[in-house]
């Protein structure tokens, strides 16, 4: 049950307000009769499915009933950004990736790499 | 294979069960294989079963990264039915009944599967017209199965709360009598030792790591134990299907979603059919322990966690406690989440791929479990035969492109 | 009158126990006393009960083991009356209570006369010998035909207690809880963490699952081997902090209530039992209000503290089962907190100095300790001192390997073992006692931590598993105490301490002033690891070593599990069945992975790790479920005219969670009499629907318009101000999603209506498109649904009658069809939308829903003189049908294209924008001429009363009825009905291929054998030129 | 969905606020006496009056309101002011926050682009007007008072009643006076604010949809059962 980051609202909330809306970041081709049945079929039904880094589409359905983005592990669920539409994720796999190899190559303390926005206290 | 009987096991009785064989060997991976199985779940141990047992393909590994049956086909509520709407789909779960009729003798190994019959609940005046549609198109394609009212349904349910009171009556039901349950887990060791007492190799804590390809052609898999050749691979990973795609180079029309499931703790025979309504959104059947054992949603997220949301165990148990006020006193026990990877019209792909001599077998959703056998034996055929047996044609992935698809959400509902 | 019987087994002082206040409660029909304070396990040792139940499988007697949420045996059906059936409470957590009735739940016992008598004569005098693991999977496979009749006799013998048969008179509810800081447990752990969060400021609940806060505490023996915290006994410590955690306004403490589920970011969920313990069903509060029998809080915590302690893991030796065995946290448990010794005569087998308390309370009790085998060589330590200086024999280096006894221990085969040779090395001593504890080290109560999915983590030092802190399913997750491997008071305390300033400076709260309390010393030495005790023959051939004793699971099945080949642990589990009864394997899990890693030859981690769902302890599907139930099981919506439709008679139809009028009987009227008057009244004269429940969206911009053009499938451009159009949605996958008559109100505002059930969703998707592809757009959408009471008024004497209550001027020529006026209807503000769903001149009355019912009524004083008749929805259908106007959702089904309806002339094939949909009406599937396609049919009549034929709907169609099966299915009926109108019955169908196939037979397959035939038509059957509605 | 970004909404005020956007507005509330003989409130048939001098929890239908929903853009020039002018409140840009006055009107924040203004219930038009008056491009009012009413929860234990029902915290230190949000409430959803708090007494408002007035109705009277409850009529 998670506790998700509204980028509208500034604020945490219970899942229960929330629905999720499937991959982030699909964007309708912009002249749908130039597509091949292939590239249409692609834009609807076909996506990324990763054990790992996510990034979907959210809306605050009881709240402000904006459509957001969040950037979650789908296998800890841990939530690391959410941000509003037209945004770019600041992080994605590579950036972790990146971020864990020059951890280790520092040798550095392993350091979070959570950013979900706000303060969790009540 | 050490032949199972009551004989056998007085007679092992008698000398303290020390001469029980090993179901399977634990073998170390040939250089090269015919055809190997990437995921040891029931539709994978199937395939190997079928391969081996039907088309004479003997030199075959079965790849798992855990162990075997150890994804959802132990996670199931492990319902059987065949009355699906549309004619691809109903085919290819009828043909699943049919195996699974004769699966225990087959497999010298008690699957337990108990046709005690299974209820589809109409709550609404659509769900009814629904349900005859299903019905009757069941009949027409040769599937038991009638269409129950209320009273009917009260006499095969005498728990369940059928009254006009409730929030939404029981208006009657869709009533498969050769449906049912089996033992999960026996089905997945059933057919792991029938495979392997045919020669199959069954590789445990071995995990597929990539795909080799030369030519556009597949040459092998790359494991966490080295490089191991096959002519031909198919992947039955369920959940991990579009982790595995994504590392032949392709995706698929699948998202991933949790699942969850939870039970009772053992009561004495109080439910002696398999009860699904869509409506409220709850199905329950008793196990042979005593279990209520009770299917809850899908959450709408993509989630590998093997667990869910709470608010979704929540409705079910709602759900449930409106069929069966009398349960309100019932305790739940457990709670668990399987992976389930499901297609945009609920249906499987059972398909080619872009990669020669890659297939995939998968998109099962929550309707995985009841298909095991049938899956495993037209994927079976499909892998001997380089394609796509005559029942799995219709559920080719490309079907995403051209718009064909079998839409069971509409009529299926709850599809488990 | 009471049977009475001298409680022996009570000690004569000390415990939490009431002695003044005794209670009466019945066992099996008998009848017992306890005292205010007992749990019913307690109560029943005091009475000398020894047998509780018959084991699950093997129908072996078993009795107490522990004394709390460990307990595998004590799992009774209580209640006195059907309604007020609890099955399988645990006695160990359930407090008694005066009027208690509690059953055995074993199954076989009861229903074994059936089996044994038909299958297995044997069984249960063999104890189970030919049922080793797995045997279902080898039997019962011949004849096939059999398998049903077996399993009827297996399902019998299963299964505990029994559901009651009477709906529960209780209620439940839940409370949404938010903290800073939530504590699971209240052991010394517990408390100093609880103490500095709440010292410090912070939002706090402490929770404990037993009848009292005090957890460990409660169990100290009051005796000068009790530690003192700054020199108080530790009662008193307890007693102070309790004291001023409740002083503080913003920490709840909640005792008697399991922290069972731990979710995702820290969501936790607590099941407060609020009455079980003072009867079957929950009194009254002092209001005399109903009160809820059990709670669920549903807590969001910033951080989690989990203080849960420690199991007390039992020794694995033969016939460990019989009545009489314990483990020694359990005896001590009995003795110092309810004061009951388990028995006469202990023999107590140890691999550690802490279980030594239980032979000490013993002895301390005035009982006789017939020895302590300790399996180290080398036992020393400040509890084992005590021991040898209460003159308590001392066995070392070996352990109990056998249990002597039947239905109740009566000796203990002692002896020398070889731990790292599993065998045994010495002569076996027999040892005549009644009771044999045993304690084969603790395993931290982890559960909680391993509920998201983080694996716990072998400890070699702790010999246990612990919590994997620092896993990210773990984030704000802490533990402390033994829960997290510390076993003395002292590191409980320092560790607890680190926690609660941990979780205070996580929620920016300065952190308080508390010191760790200083603690007397008290040396432990170091445990030895030992689990399944060696018995002088092999695991296969010695008596049952029970590992699992709920579900018969033994380390000779175990063992068997891996000969055959079973060789992860979750296989061994499932293969065995152990760990999963009601228990969960809180006893029995680390010693079966420790006997499975001895069978295999590898490390217990090697072998796996364990693995825990919620629930901790079972919860009651009641407290799940709270007030979610009943009349309250789901919102039933109301349009405002409800109470008038009530009033009249009315039936409902649920439709989504509105309730629905569906017809209006009178008198007698069934269903088709009621809809067939209400559709002459109709068609001749004039009826009213309450349309309400339509979705409304108020829609406004300067590029509302162009919004509507690419939501829709037909074009927008050019609807004047003052008129509406009906409107078709698709997805993008060009399947029909919704429909709707929108209407333009002014050059920037629109009014949009769609289905009752699409309402919210379409709303939601078309703020999808806005806020995600076209936020350049200038539109604003609101949903008024709920503003507007909507009145259909429709028949040939609907101009006649509105003209009645408004001011708008409905000359047919001034107000057209497809328009809206503004003006007042009854004295009430509103709008007219000349639109119709039926065919006839209608007019749908919206006035603000306050006004509502009085519109409704008005309409009523004003309609008698035209025979105004009210119609549901199952005449509207009719209605609508006879007009071939589509119902999304029953005569669509998620794979019809605008064109499959054959409403082409809705399709806006050259609107510039490429509309929602229109890509994918050009796939190879969705260009297809034999996609079924709505059409109407009219059934075949071949003799009189035919004309009553109506099809069913979802009836079958095919072409070739005498096709063998499987017959191939051209299409299906959608809606179908009897026309009173047309004089027989017609339907809306779809066939493949249909639109070209007009005035061709079809057959329809009956469930009876029999078939119909039916002539496709066009799907308009009544006015096919559309001039009444433009009368 | 895709990535297209939110128009620069400066750009977008300066050639909107050039025409104004045409809509239709009408007075949707009858005459006075009409209103008094006819209306009839979501609740009027569920809380009847009912005293209890020791009642834990104080329900009242606040019934027949001005409920208008405003929908707009607050970074376009002048929309802030605008509204303060139409109502004599400033417009919240702060998330979840709610401010009223005295005159009986108040103006919650909802999301970055909407409102929910309540008024008395007489007033709504004059209110409407004035907004559509002051306001220009891209902007939208809606007259929603037939379609909500609004309940009021005070008394001892109306928190315990809150939690009962809603995943929010409704904790004075997460929930103040002066805060409002939409939120999941049993089965259904509301808006719920906490107006007031009088001698440590909070009055919360729970702003219901029509339809789902029965079964909130009913809810309140259940979860609030074990404390005793007085409805206000």
């Amino acid at each position: 049950m998670m506790h998700i980051f509204c980028p509208y609202c500034g604020e945490l909330r219970e899942e229960e307000e929330f629905h999720a809306k499937g991959q982030a970041h699909i964007e309708r081709p912009i002249e749908p009769e130039a597509c091949s049945d292939a590239e249409w079929g692609d834009y609807l039904f076909f996506r990324n499915n990763p054990r790992g880094i996510h990034h979907e589409l959210w809306i605050h359905a009881v709240g402000c009933r904006k459509y957001f983005n969040i950037t979650r592990h789908t296998v800890t669920y841990e939530i690391l950004e959410t941000y509003r539409m037209g945004e770019q994720p600041g992080i994605t796999a590579e950036t972790l990736a990146a971020e864990q190899l020059a951890q280790s190559a520092a040798a550095s303390a392993a350091s979070s790499t959570t950013q979900q926005t706000g303060d969790a206290r009540p | 294979m050490q032949r199972y009987s009551g004989f056998g096991l007085v007679k092992h009785a008698l000398s303290h069960h020390e001469h029980w064989q090993k179901v399977w060997r634990s073998p170390e991976p040939k250089k090269e294989y015919d055809v190997i199985i990437v995921g040891g779940g029931g539709h994978g141990l199937a395939t190997a079963y079928y391969l081996a047992k039907e088309h004479g393909i003997t030199n075959i590994a079965v790849i798992e990264k855990g162990w075997l049956g150890g994804g959802n086909t132990a996670r199931n509520t492990t319902i059987v039915r065949s009355n699906y709407l549309w004619d691809e789909s109903a085919a290819l779960y009828e043909h699943s009944m049919k195996l699974w009729e004769g699966l225990s003798q087959d497999l010298n190994y008690n699957v337990m599967f108990s046709q005690r019959g299974v209820l589809n609940l109409g709550h609404t005046l659509q769900d009814m017209r629904d349900i005859q549609r299903r019905v009757n198109a069941n009949r027409l394609q040769g599937i038991d199965g009638e269409v129950l009212d209320t009273q009917q349904v009260q006499d095969l349910v005498p728990a369940m709360d059928c009254s006009a009171s409730t929030r939404y009556p029981v208006l009657g039901a869709s009533w498969q009598p050769r449906g049912g349950v089996a033992r999960h887990d026996a089905v997945a060791w059933g057919f792991a030792r029938g495979a392997d007492s045919l020669g199959v190799d069954l590789i445990q804590q071995t995990e597929v790591t990539g795909f080799r390809k030369q030519d556009g052609a597949i040459v092998g898999v790359e494991t966490s134990r080295g490089f191991i050749g096959a002519k031909r691979v198919g992947v039955v990973t369920a959940g991990n299907s579009g982790v595995m795609a994504e590392k032949a180079g392709f995706r698929l029309p699948l998202e991933s979603h949790p699942l969850q499931a939870l039970v009772s703790e053992p009561l004495k025979p109080i439910l002696d059919t398999v009860v699904m309504s869509n409506h409220v959104h709850g199905y329950v059947s008793q196990s042979d322990k005593g279990d209520l054992v009770i299917g809850a949603g899908i959450d709408g997220y993509v989630g590998y966690g093997q667990r869910g949301s709470y608010p979704t165990i929540e409705h079910t148990v709602q759900a449930i406690i409106e069929l069966f006020p009398i349960f309100s006193r019932v305790r739940m026990n457990r709670q668990w989440g399987g992976i389930v990877d499901t297609c945009p019209d609920a249906c499987p792909i059972i398909s080619k791929t872009p990669v020669k001599g890659l297939f995939f077998n998968c998109g099962w959703g929550t309707g995985g479990f009841k298909a095991t056998p049938g899956s495993g034996n037209i994927f079976a055929w499909t892998l001997a035969k380089g394609r796509a047996h005559p029942l799995a044609e219709p559920f080719a992935y490309d079907r995403f492109n051209s718009g064909k698809l079998i839409d069971e959400h509409g009529a299926a509902g709850v599809a488990h | 009158m009471t049977e009475t019987r001298t409680p022996s087994r009570r000690t004569s002082s000390g415990g939490r126990i009431n002695r003044e206040t005794s209670l009466n409660f019945t066992f099996n029909g008998k009848r017992y006393q306890g005292l205010a304070g007992d749990t019913l396990a307690s109560a029943l040792m005091a009475n000398g009960v020894d047998v509780l139940n018959a084991s699950f499988k093997y129908a072996r007697p078993r009795g107490l083991v522990a004394a709390g949420a460990e307990e595998p045996n004590a799992i009774l059906q209580l209640g006195s009356t059907e309604s007020g059936q609890v099955p399988n409470v645990r006695a160990t957590q359930q407090a008694l209570y005066d009027g208690l009735e509690a059953h055995a739940v074993s199954g076989w016992v009861k229903s074994q006369k059936d089996l044994m008598s038909r299958f297995l004569p044997q069984v249960g005098k063999l104890g189970g010998k030919f049922m080793p693991p797995g045997f279902y999977y080898k039997t019962f496979m011949a004849p096939a035909s059999l398998w049903m009749t077996y399993e009827k006799y297996i399902r019998k013998a299963a299964g505990l207690g029994r559901s009651p048969l009477e709906n529960d008179p209780d209620i439940y509810d839940h409370l949404h809880q938010h903290t800073d800081v939530l504590v699971i447990g209240s052991g010394p752990a517990g408390l100093l963490a609880a103490l500095v969060a709440a010292r410090s400021g912070a939002r706090v609940i402490l929770c404990d699952e037993q009848e009292e806060l005090g957890g460990s505490l409660l169990s100290m023996s009051g005796d000068c081997l009790d530690q003192t915290l700054d020199g108080q006994p530790a009662s008193e410590w307890r007693d102070a902090v309790l004291a001023e955690l409740a002083a503080c306004d913003d920490v709840l403490l909640l005792p008697r209530t399991t922290a069972n589920g731990y979710h995702d970011h820290n969501f936790v969920t607590l099941h407060e039992r609020r009455t079980e313990h003072q009867a079957d069903i929950a009194p009254v509060n002092s209001r005399g209000a109903r009160q809820a029998r059990s709670r669920l809080h549903r807590v969001r915590a910033h951080r989690v503290i989990m203080a849960t302690g420690a199991h007390e893991r039992p020794l694995v030796y033969s016939h460990n089962d019989v009545p009489g065995n314990m483990i020694a946290g359990a005896v001590t448990t009995y003795l110092t907190r309810f004061g009951v010794a388990a028995g006469d005569k202990l023999v107590l087998s140890v691999n550690n100095d802490h279980a030594y308390r239980a032979a000490l309370a013993w002895k301390a009790a005035g009982r006789d300790v017939v020895a302590i085998a300790d399996a180290r060589s080398a036992p020393s330590g400040a509890l084992v001192e005590a021991a040898r200086a209460a003159g308590i024999r001392i066995i070392t280096g070996a352990a109990v390997i056998e249990a002597r006894g039947d239905r109740r221990v009566t000796g203990a085969r002692v002896a020398a073992i070889d731990i790292d040779g599993f065998k045994v090395t010495g002569e076996v001593e027999e040892l005549v006692c009644d009771t044999i504890a045993s304690s084969g080290g603790y395993s931290p109560v982890v559960h909680l931590a391993a509920h998201t999915g983080a694996r716990p983590v072998w400890s070699d030092e702790v010999h246990g598993f612990l919590p994997a802190l620092g896993a990210p399913m773990l984030k704000g997750f802490d533990a402390c105490g033994a829960a997290n491997g510390s076993f003395s008071l002292e590191d409980v305390l320092v560790a607890a301490y680190a926690s609660g300033v941990a979780a205070v400076e996580a929620c920016e709260y300065p952190v308080a002033d508390t010191i760790v309390p200083a603690v007397s010393a008290l040396v432990e030495a170091p445990m030895l690891p030992l689990y399944q005790v060696p018995h002088d023959k092999p695991t296969a051939r010695a008596p049952k070593q029970f590992v699992d004793l709920q579900n018969d699971v033994t380390a000779a099945g175990i063992e068997l599990a891996t000969r055959e080949g079973f060789e992860s642990i979750e296989h061994v589990k499932r293969y065995t069945a152990m760990g999963f009864g009601t228990d969960q394997g809180k006893l029995g899990n680390v010693n079966g992975m420790a006997v499975a890693a001895r069978c295999l030859g590898q490390t217990i981690p090697d072998t796996g790790t364990t693995v825990f769902r919620p629930n901790y302890t079972p919860v009651t599907f009641g407290a799940i479920v709270g007030r979610h139930c009943g009349a309250l099981f789901d919102p039933m919506r109301y349009t405002a005219m409800q109470e008038w439709h009530v009033a009249q008679g009315a039936k409902f139809e649920d439709v989504g969670q509105w309730k629905r009028p569906w017809y209006y009987p009178q008198g007698s009227e069934d269903m088709h009499a009621a809809v067939e008057r209400e559709c002459l009244a109709v068609r001749e004269k004039v009826g009213v629907l309450d349309a309400s429940t339509l979705g409304k969206i108020d829609i406004t911009g300067r590029d509302a318009r162009e919004f509507l053009n690419r939501i829709y499938t037909n074009a927008w451009a050019k609807l004047a101000v003052g008129k509406a159009r009906y409107g078709l949605m698709c997805h993008d996958d060009g399947m029909v999603m919704d429909d709707g008559v929108t209407t333009c109100l002014a050059e920037d505002h629109f009014l949009m209506t769609t289905t009752t059930g699409g309402a919210a969703a379409i709303l939601e998707w078309m703020e999808l498109w806005h806020q995600t592809e076209w936020p350049e757009l200038d539109v604003q959408m609101t949903s008024v649904t709920d503003h507007w009471a909507t009145l259909t008024v429709t028949g040939p004497e609907a101009r006649a009658l509105v003209g009645e209550l408004t001011d708008i001027d409905l000359d047919r020529d001034n107000f057209k069809f497809m328009e809206v006026r503004e003006g007042m209807i009854a004295d009430i503000p509103g709008r007219i939308f000349r639109i119709s769903f039926t065919g006839e001149l209608s007019y749908e009355l919206n006035v603000p829903a306050n006004y509502g019912q009085y519109v409704w009524e008005t309409l009523f004083a004003k309609g008698e003189k035209y025979g105004l008749t009210p119609y549901g929805t199952e005449t509207m259908h009719v209605l609508r049908a006879e007009k071939g106007f589509i119902i999304v959702g029953q005569d669509t089904d998620g794979s019809m294209t605008p064109e499959d309806l054959g409403m082409q002339w809705c399709v806006g094939y050259n609107k510039p924008y490429s509309w929602i949909g229109k890509r994918a009406l050009t796939r190879p599937d969705t260009r297809r001429d034999d996609r079924k396609q709505m059409i109407g049919l009219i059934p075949r009549r071949k003799k009189a009363g035919d004309e009553r034929i109506v099809l069913q709907e979802g009836a079958q169609i095919v072409f070739d009825p005498d096709h063998a099966i499987p017959m191939p299915m051209v299409g299906h009926v959608t809606s179908s009905y009897y026309s009173p109108t047309l004089g027989h019955g017609f339907a809306l169908a779809v066939v493949k291929g249909g639109s070209a196939r007009i005035g061709e037979t079809v057959f329809l397959p009956q469930a009876d054998g029999s078939t119909l035939e039916a002539e496709i038509t066009a799907p308009v059957f009544y006015d096919k030129k559309g001039a009444r509605q433009n009368v | 969905m895709s990535d297209a970004t939110t128009l620069d909404p400066q750009a977008v005020t300066d050639a909107d606020a050039a025409t104004r956007s045409q809509t239709s507005v009408i007075d949707q509330r009858p005459a006075l006496d009409v209103h008094l003989q006819t209306a009839r409130s979501p609740l009027a048939h569920l809380f009847t009056a009912r005293a209890d001098a020791n009642a834990g929890v104080v329900l009242e239908e606040k019934a027949f309101l001005g409920h208008l929903m405003l929908r707009g853009d607050p970074a376009q020039s002048g929309f802030a002011e605008a509204v303060e002018v139409a109502l004599g409140l400033a417009l919240p840009l702060t998330s979840s926050t709610l401010n009223l006055n005295d005159a009986g009107v108040s103006i919650q924040w909802l999301a970055p682009d909407e409102w929910l203004i309540i008024v008395p219930g007489e007033e709504a038009f004059a209110f409407e007007q004035a907004l559509h008056e002051q306001l220009s491009g891209r902007y939208q009012v809606v007259n929603v008072s037939g379609g909500q009413t609004v309940v009021s929860l005070s008394g001892a234990q109306a928190r315990q009643v809150l939690m009962k029902s809603t995943p929010t915290d409704v904790h004075p230190r997460a929930f103040p006076v002066g805060r409002g949000v939409p939120a999941v409430f049993a089965k259904a959803t509301l808006i719920l604010r906490h107006v007031s708090a009088k001698e440590g007494e909070s009055e919360f408002e729970l702003v219901i949809r029509r339809s789902f007035a029965d079964y909130l109705g009913r809810w309140l009277l259940d979860a609030s059962e074990e404390f005793g409850v007085c409805i206000k009529a």
